[in-house]
């Protein structure tokens, strides 16, 4: 498997670091948020079978987050970005 | 070989000039591509026998009339040889000897060196005479399944009896003697265009790519290139189609972006067009030569490739099949033509399709007689039948061969045809044709399930990995021509596809032939044993008890039966066996389907997927910067992670470690010694909102930390639990030096890469990991400032005013050199760590050695640190294992409630919080000379040993110097409610339960009164 | 008391040996000891960082896996909006140097000795390379002035080509050296290495 | 029709006359409009629990649906390890459970699945990972499990052929469990079905759930592909499916599927005679009856569905494969293959009842459910039984991440890919 990696290019997986699922939301800094929604956020997963958008960390190379866009009954990667363009992208969003 | 090589093996072989080896007698008087000016000698089973470079095992074993070559897997029964590539179930031996010892290796792929030594393999005593042949006496009971029917009684005897029986019979070579002594290696590579197969198709795909300047990787596994072209008395281009590959393969090497590697099996299809390949880099000489591994693993990283891996000729099932002497009608000409070799005296040839008559026609221009030519198939193309006559051979058609008669060689084959006349037909060689299989097994890796192709009776491609096209044989094109063009086409095209421009080329020419096909999957009126499965002994029946009892899914069919599964995986048996299942189930082929190929294609060694990465090279070590000096001193080393640490630096007459270790401690507590904490991960983190984002990433206050000074800090992670500890300190307003635990420096270098880029992409802050930058030195003892003030330069005041405990400052040491000091303790004496670019670590060692000589300075390591921070109740490792909150291990005060923190919500739920969670505690024996033990569990003093009673564990111990006993820390349900209590250190995995007291986690200065000297 | 009171200590003393090989060496090593060396991390709102670097010293920092050039100075791109700076052995601290130019617009850390830098060069360099280096290093694909950060085997690398000679060098975390070396020998030792410098 | 007791005496009779009369071991049921209990899943778990529905809970008007052929799954992909040497509170009684119904098994099901107790070895390389391991072995041994700790000395007589003296990580000593061992996985798929079978239940294969039919806040049936299925109560034993099938039924899951990788080498002579776990890298290893080398290592690290995993993690299980024993550098590797891990956020289990009534859970297997398969099978089948849990798996419940009483053997935290 190969992730292209913004920063460095392609490269193997084995460079990088797995987080999993990019799409819980982590609530607010210093909120005061209910402790269901804490649980959701640290423990529940949707865990699909198809395109997953997933935290990885290329450990081995430019030592920084990227969200892999990934499909998880193929293996086929659609494109990595950044992990804090696709942050700053979804906190500017309503 | 090298000359030196051939020495060594003749050596070994305790013998000399080949002068004196038997001769072959079934060497062909010419032909093949065999250097038969040279003569090299080989063993087998002991004797000794002559073959030539350019031979295979097999090839030279045939050659010197040896038919016998193995015992199958269950039954015992003899074998011969099969095949002439990797698909031989048969032909396995075990290579080399001693820790060399390789069992299991194909005779047919296995080159030929000078000094060969092979043996044969699961046969006791002897291979002509194996006493285990009784089984196949037993063969009635031994059918598919009967091991799960019986040996359940008694109980007690499947490990004790009927387990180890099986073990033994079962298995086939030996292992190796002793640790692999050869080198391997594991390379990455890169290409436009990855060709595997070097048959016709193949070159024709490498030459169309490469002409046109794209990188090109042709992977061949076999040491010649070339495939059936080198088997097969054919025509390209109007000439041998052997010298056609001789032009190919020149020209191939003329093109500087072409590589062409021999004696390479692609064997793994992966992800991201990522194919695993193992290059047999001296597998063919007696040792490797120096410096060179024996083989090399391929990474072959590809945009385009094209499968051109041939097809494999299925054998046809019928009564003694498995005697040797018969043998695939292709292998009989590639042992002709490519080995000049004839593989019997008298032949017969027994066939299903068009191909196989040019086995005839071979064999008789070879000048061995060909009894008869037997097809099962009533009407036969005019052609197929002129062919034969021609040779002589007696055709039989609406024939097959019911049984082949013989023992451990073929003597006769029994015939029968459709009109119910028996023959027989003397033959020592029944070469045989069922039809050929194309070599599909790489396009299924990523999950493609190969198609049913009725009009050639064989499995075709479906969708291979992305990236791959197939041809030639292995796409179920059989014929030489249709290999060539699409060859030239799939070349031209992957070409394109990588972005170069391809002229158009005419395509190579080659002689027409036919491939048509009847199939027969088995002869109905069969006597005696009909192989499937050669290697796992699978027979017709044993597929007809399968499919009564059930395991009708292919799958079912292949773990019941063990179809299959050898180390052949089925090459020749698998389509046979499902089209028996397809036949008693009365479904179709294509509805009873393939089962799934796997990696590898053919078997790998383990070592090679290893490579370098074994012995101490299995993953790096790291060394602190004074790691010569505490070599030269002799200390003992201790792995902690990837690091190698000083464990204790022991001296001449101390009895053991502990007396070194006890030493050390007492030096520290009462003069000074010093220690490398350089291991510890050491992080900057700077940015106008670094002390913001600190604050969020550790559970106490950072913000309000004055500059030049340091904290303690606790991490927890997202769920609460706590992740790591450490001190960090403010060397200026927006800048911080943070230090991690050794064991999570990775871990907490990459979360806090999370919390910046992804929690709060929008924090100013840098982080930047600088553990190698600096030699860190712990100094401590009440004698630590003394000599620290020999060596800091004289603008450093380290007057306990000016610098108390807890303060943090950069300056210069030993006249100029940058360094940075912090006061801050494990040990609880006074302590200062002192860093200096790394370079100087060195001789910063040796520097406070001389300079704390008249101090009595003692270097001390891991274990005299391990116990002084037990002996101040610090938690480390074993109490921070991601299992303890912040209140397990005493800092639930830590906790700040003035901010939000990574962890809070979740630190907060009632299981983390309940007050029966085991916490910290001190304990001490009862009996001040008891040895404490760390995994002991605690009880409640008298009750039983029981798991209800179970309330915690210890989780550290030392012997305290100071002290004079042993102390330790341990996690006890609501222990700090329990002080003075004795509980029971239950440990009985070692024998040792200890009566012990609780107290308080603090042993040596509880007030912390030498922190602040 | 001056500097040289302590001496250094290159974690490569001993360690670079010829191994190997009839005949001519396929792979050339030498250390690029006592190098400068300094980290640079742009603050937030990096854009004029590199305003002020052209301004200094007349060149661009990389914003891809490239370096550059001038003054006597290397700039190598170590990962989104970070660079390593290389001086020659002998200039002054060029930390201090870097932070007092650019302090208000990057962090900056010493990191003279948090790596040693290796001149990996020769016939066959490319192969020995290709033995734990999983990237492409065909001229096609990396070339002069490329940048990588990866791997040797385990022990991770940050490289760079000099030259096509082709030449490259390679920096490595300071406590692995011994572990890069050994798997240096093991890889170069089929074609021969030689020990330069 | 066919042998209702399988004996030496059957096999005998029918070798006499050419297996003639062996019959199916489980019939090819098609799936009825209606039963009790449907389970879904036809692995080790699902078969396993219709078993003990039928033979402890006298509930026989049971399906299994499988989607593929039994034992398709896991059951049909593991390394075939059994043991109990575990060393959480929560997870020890429900281990041993499953170890002491491995040890009746046999004569339980008439299923010769050849329960091997060959002892389970487990390598440590530092101190502290021993004082792990003998908090591990006390542990077990409050509870009554056997369990040793070996020193070096004793580890060497035992695998004379591990690397002693040129290790990076040497060996210091081992925590053995002789009760632990292998068993053959593929015949515990089988023997189950056929003694489920013979009770009653219906194994049905080719069939798969593609809904849940839920009404009022209750599961009442199942759509599959071969037709809707009623059901009084439904269990889900589909192991790393499991949040896919949730989902039919609106539940998300603390779950995320990863592939495991296994290894098996070409046969050979009898070499390594117990199961054998290297602490300082990721591999395990042990000798089939059939000669091959049984290994694996880590999971590949992602989530995945596609049954097979990548290069890089057969070279790091192969790395530690010589590392810890290179004699069997030869020696060959003739197949590789994947199965699909339901790991859980804390690396264990859950069997429990789910907010949907009348639907129970039985997931979070991670690599480990092989040897649990009778306890699991045991405690949901009590579960679906009887609305509540079976004592020993009382701990491995779904709301213990809400509450924090996690059962984290190996303290990583909410990252399955780390368990
Ligand atoms: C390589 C490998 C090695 C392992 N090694 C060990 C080991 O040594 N020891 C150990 O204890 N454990 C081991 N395990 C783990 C163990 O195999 C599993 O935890 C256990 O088998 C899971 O339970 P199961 O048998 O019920 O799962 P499975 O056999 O996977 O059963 C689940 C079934 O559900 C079916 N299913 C899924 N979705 C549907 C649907 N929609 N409709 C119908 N059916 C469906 C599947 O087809 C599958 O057959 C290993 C696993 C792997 C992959
Ligand atoms: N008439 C028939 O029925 C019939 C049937 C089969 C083959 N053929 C003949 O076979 C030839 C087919 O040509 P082709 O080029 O397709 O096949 P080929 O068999 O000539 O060549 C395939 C080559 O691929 C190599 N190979 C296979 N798997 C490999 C792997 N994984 N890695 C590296 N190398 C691998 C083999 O060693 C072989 O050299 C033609 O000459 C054709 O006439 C004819
Ligand atoms: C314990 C065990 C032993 C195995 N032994 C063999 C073997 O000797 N030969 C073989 O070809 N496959 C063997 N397999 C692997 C199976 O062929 C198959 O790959 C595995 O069951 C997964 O199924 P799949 O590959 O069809 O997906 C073994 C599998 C297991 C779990
Ligand atoms: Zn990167």
């Amino acid at each position: 498997m190969r992730i292209p990696c913004p920063h460095c290019g392609e490269r193997g997986f084995q460079e990088f670091a797995y987080y999993g699922d990019a799409g819980p939301k982590r609530p607010a800094h210093g909120g005061d948020t209910g402790e269901d929604v804490w649980f959701d956020y640290v423990y529940l997963r949707d865990n699909p079978a198809g395109p997953h958008e997933e935290l990885w960390y290329h450990a081995a190379g430019c030592r920084t987050w990227l969200v892999v866009t990934r499909n998880t009954l193929t293996h086929e990667v659609a494109g990595a970005r950044p992990a804090r363009d696709v942050a700053l992208e979804r906190s500017a969003a309503p | 070989m090298n000359v030196a090589g051939r020495i060594v093996a003749r050596e070994a072989n305790g013998r000399s000039s080949a002068a004196t080896l038997p001769t072959q007698p079934f060497r062909l008087a010419a032909g093949g591509l065999v250097d038969r000016s040279r003569t090299l000698a080989f063993t087998f089973d002991g004797k000794r026998y002559a073959g030539h470079p350019g031979d295979t095992l097999a090839a030279a074993l045939l050659a010197n009339g040896v038919r016998l070559v193995g015992r199958s897997f269950k039954y015992h029964r003899p074998r011969g040889i099969l095949s002439a590539g990797v698909e031989e179930p048969n032909a396995l031996a075990e290579l080399r000897s001693g820790a060399r010892r390789e069992p299991n290796t194909r005779m047919t792929t296995a080159e030929l060196y000078d000094g060969l030594q092979a043996a044969s393999q699961n046969r006791f005593p002897s291979l002509a005479f194996d006493l285990r042949a009784v089984n196949s006496l037993l063969s009635p009971l031994l059918v598919t399944g009967f091991y799960y029917k019986t040996f359940m009684w008694p109980s007690s005897f499947w490990e004790k009896v009927y387990e180890p029986l099986i073990r033994r019979a079962a298995g086939l070579g030996r292992a190796a003697t002793g640790a692999d002594p050869d080198h391997y290696e594991k390379s990455t590579t890169f290409c436009d265009l990855l060709v595997i197969g070097a048959g016709p198709a193949g070159l024709a795909a490498a030459l169309a790519a490469g002409r046109s300047g794209a990188r090109v990787i042709v992977c061949e596994e076999d040491f010649l290139l070339g495939g059936r072209a080198l088997a097969d008395r054919r025509r390209v281009e109007g000439r041998p189609a052997a010298s056609w590959v001789t032009e190919a393969e020149a020209e191939l090497e003329s093109l500087p972006e072409v590589r062409i590697f021999r004696r390479t099996a692609v064997f793994g299809a992966y992800d991201g067009g990522t194919y695993a390949a193992l290059e047999r880099v001296a597998d063919h000489l007696p040792v490797p030569p120096a410096h060179q591994p024996r083989q090399r693993l391929w990474r072959i990283v590809a945009q385009r490739a094209v499968l051109a891996a041939g097809a494999i000729e299925r054998p046809l099932v019928f009564g003694g099949n498995d005697r040797p002497g018969v043998m695939l009608a292709g292998a009989v000409r590639s042992y002709l033509n490519r080995f000049g070799v004839a593989p019997g005296s008298r032949a017969a040839v027994f066939s299903n399709n068009d191909d196989a008559v040019r086995t005839v026609a071979d064999l008789a221009a070879a000048g061995v007689p060909v009894s008869a030519y037997i097809d099962p198939r009533p009407q036969i193309p005019a052609a197929v039948r002129q062919v034969a006559e021609r040779a002589g051979a007696r055709v039989l058609t609406g024939a097959v061969v019911q049984r082949a008669v013989g023992w451990e060689k073929l003597l006769y084959v029994r015939v029968a045809n459709d009109t119910g006349q028996e023959f027989v037909v003397n033959c020592d060689l029944l070469a045989i044709s069922g039809g050929w299989s194309p070599t599909v097994h790489l396009t299924s890796h990523a999950g493609g399930r190969p198609q049913w192709r009725e009009d050639i009776a064989a499995f075709v491609p479906g969708t291979p990995p992305p990236g791959m096209t197939v041809i030639g044989a292995a796409a179920g094109d059989l014929a030489l021509a249709d290999g060539l063009a699409a060859g030239a086409r799939a070349g031209a095209q992957a070409a394109r596809d990588c972005g170069f421009s391809v002229a158009d080329a005419p395509v190579p020419f080659a002689d027409a032939e036919s491939t048509v096909i009847a199939p027969l999957w088995r002869v109905r009126n069969a006597t005696g044993k009909a192989f499937v499965d050669f290697q796992n002994d699978v027979t017709a029946t044993d597929i007809r008890i399968a499919e009564q009892e059930g395991f009708r899914s292919v799958e079912h069919l292949k773990r019941y039966t063990t179809l299959g599964m050898a180390t052949d995986q089925g090459k020749t048996a698998n389509i046979n066996g499902l089209a028996l299942m397809a036949e008693y189930t009365a479904r179709s082929i294509a509805e009873t389907g393939t089962t799934r190929f796997r990696p590898p294609t053919t078997s790998v060694a383990i070592a090679a997927f290893a490579g370098q990465h074994r012995g101490r090279e299995f993953r790096p070590t790291r060394l602190p910067p004074t790691h010569a000096w505490a070599q030269e001193l002799g200390a003992d080393f201790v792995e902690t992670g990837e690091w190698l640490r000083a464990q204790q630096f022991s001296r001449p007459g101390e009895p053991d470690w502990l007396a070194t270790v006890s030493r050390e401690v007492n030096a520290v507590r009462n003069g000074v010694g010093f220690c490398d904490v350089s291991t510890l991960g050491k992080i900057d983190i700077q940015g106008a909102d670094a002390a913001e984002f600190l604050d969020r990433v550790y559970a106490n206050l950072f913000s309000t930390l004055p500059v030049g000074r340091a904290r303690y800090g606790l991490m927890l992670r997202e769920d609460g639990l706590v992740m790591d500890d450490g001190t960090t300190s403010r060397l200026g307003e927006t800048h911080y030096a943070m230090t991690t635990t050794t064991a999570n420096a990775a871990r907490v270098l990459q979360h806090l890469a999370l919390c910046r880029e992804w929690l709060w992409p929008s924090l100013d802050v840098q982080i930047v990991p600088v553990t190698e930058q600096w030699a860190q030195l712990s100094i401590a003892g009440p004698k630590a400032r003394a000599v620290l003030q020999a060596i800091v330069d004289p603008a450093f005041d380290l007057s306990n005013q000016a610098f108390p405990f807890m303060a943090a400052g950069a300056g210069t040491v030993c006249g100029g050199v940058a360094a940075r000091l912090f006061r801050i303790s494990f040990s609880g004496e006074l302590a200062y760590e002192l860093a200096v670019p790394a370079r100087f670590g060195d001789a910063l060692a040796r520097r406070l050695m001389q300079v704390g000589n008249d101090f009595g300075i003692t270097p001390y390591g891991t274990e005299a640190l391990g116990v002084m921070r037990i002996e101040k109740g610090h938690p480390a490792g074993p109490e921070l294992n991601g299992q303890t909150t912040a209140g397990d291990i005493g800092l639930g005060r830590l906790l700040s409630k003035k901010k939000d923190f990574i962890g809070r919500a979740m630190a907060a739920r009632p299981g983390l919080t309940d007050p029966n969670r085991p916490t910290l505690v001190g304990l001490r024996p009862l009996d001040r000379a008891a040895r404490l033990r760390a995994g002991a569990h605690f009880l409640p003093r008298d009750a039983a040993a029981t798991a209800a009673n179970d309330q915690g564990h210890m989780t550290s111990v030392a012997f305290s110097p100071t002290l004079g006993h042993w102390i330790g820390l341990g996690l006890l349900a609501r222990g700090p409610q329990r002080l003075g209590e004795v509980v029971r250190a239950h440990d009985p995995v070692r024998d040792g339960d200890v009566l012990v007291e609780v107290t308080s986690p603090v042993f040596v200065d509880p007030q912390g009164v030498r922190l602040h000297v | 008391m001056s500097e040289a009171a302590l001496l250094p200590r290159s974690p490569l003393a001993g360690l670079l040996r010829p191994v190997g090989g009839r005949g001519a060496a396929g792979v050339t090593v030498a250390e690029r000891g006592s190098l400068r060396i300094a980290g640079l991390v742009a603050r937030a709102g990096g854009a004029v960082l590199a305003d002020i670097v052209r301004a200094a010293y007349g060149v661009d920092l990389p914003t891809s896996p490239r370096r550059t050039e001038a003054d006597g100075l290397e700039f190598i791109w170590a990962g989104p909006a970070q660079w390593i700076v290389l001086a020659e052995p002998g200039a002054d601290d060029l930390a201090a140097t870097l932070r007092g130019r650019f302090g208000m617009l990057a962090a900056v850390t010493e990191q003279d000795d948090a790596r040693v830098v290796l001149r990996i060069a020769g016939p066959r360099v490319r192969d020995a390379l290709a033995k734990g280096v999983p990237i492409d290093l065909h001229p096609r694909a990396f070339g002069p002035g490329d940048v990588a950060l990866t791997l040797a085997g385990h022990v991770p690398v940050h490289l760079w080509q000099v030259d096509d000679g082709p030449a490259y060098d390679i920096a490595v975390a300071r406590s692995l050296a011994g572990s890069f070396c050994h798997w240096l020998r093991d890889s170069a030792g089929e074609y021969g290495m030689a020990v330069e410098g | 029709m066919g042998y209702d007791r399988y004996s030496v005496f059957s096999l005998l009779r029918e070798s006499l006359r050419g297996h003639a009369g062996w019959g199916p071991a489980w019939r090819d049921a098609a799936p009825r409009p209606a039963y009790d209990v449907v389970i879904v899943g036809g692995g080790g778990h699902g078969l396993s629990t219709a078993y003990y529905l039928a033979s402890q809970h006298g509930i026989t008007n049971v399906a299994v649906v499988e989607r593929g052929y039994i034992g398709s799954g896991n059951v049909g992909r593991n390394t075939t390890i059994i043991r109990s040497n575990y060393l959480l509170p929560g997870n020890i009684p429900f281990y041993e459970h499953s170890l002491k119904l491995w040890e009746g098994l046999e004569q339980d099901i008439n299923y010769n699945a050849m329960v091997s107790q060959r002892g389970v070895l487990n390598l440590f390389h530092t101190d502290a990972q021993r004082d792990a391991y003998a908090r591990r072995g006390n542990a077990m041994r409050l509870h009554g499990i056997d369990a040793e700790l070996l020193d070096r000395a004793a580890v060497r007589r035992m695998l004379p052929y591990a690397d002693f003296d040129n290790a990076r990580f040497p060996i210091h000593g081992g925590l053995l469990q002789r009760r632990g061992g292998t068993v053959r996985h593929d015949a515990v798929a089988w023997g189950y079905a056929r003694a489920a079978d013979r009770r009653g239940v219906d194994v049905i294969q080719h069939c798969e759930v593609t809904g849940i039919t839920v009404e009022n806040g209750r599961a009442v049936g199942l759509q599959t592909t071969r037709g809707t299925i009623r059901a009084k109560k439904v269990g889900l034993a589909c192991a790393g499916n499991s949040s896919r099938v949730a989902a039919m039924a609106g539940l998300r899951l603390p779950i995320e599927s990863h592939v495991l990788q296994a290894f098996v080498s070409e046969g050979i002579k009898p070499l390594i005679d117990c199961v054998v776990t290297y602490g300082a890298g990721h591999f395990y290893i042990s000798q089939s009856d059939k000669g091959g080398l049984v290994f694996g290592g880590d999971i590949d690290g992602y989530n995945s569905y596609a049954w097979r995993g990548n290069l890089p993690t057969v070279e790091d299980v192969c790395e530690g494969g010589m590392a810890l024993m290179p004699i069997i550098g030869r020696v060959r590797i003739t197949r590789s293959w994947g199965g699909l891990m339901d790991m859980s956020m804390d690396g264990s289990p859950i069997i429990d009842r789910t907010p949907i009534e009348g639907l129970y859970l039985n997931c979070g297997w991670c690599y480990g459910g092989f040897k649990a398969t009778p306890a699991s099978g045991w405690c949901f089948a009590h579960l679906i039984a009887q609305d509540a849990p079976y004592p020993v798996a009382a701990a491995l419940r779904l709301d213990r991440f809400a509450t924090g009483r996690l059962v984290d053997e190996k303290g990583v935290g909410a990252q399955p890919n780390l368990h």
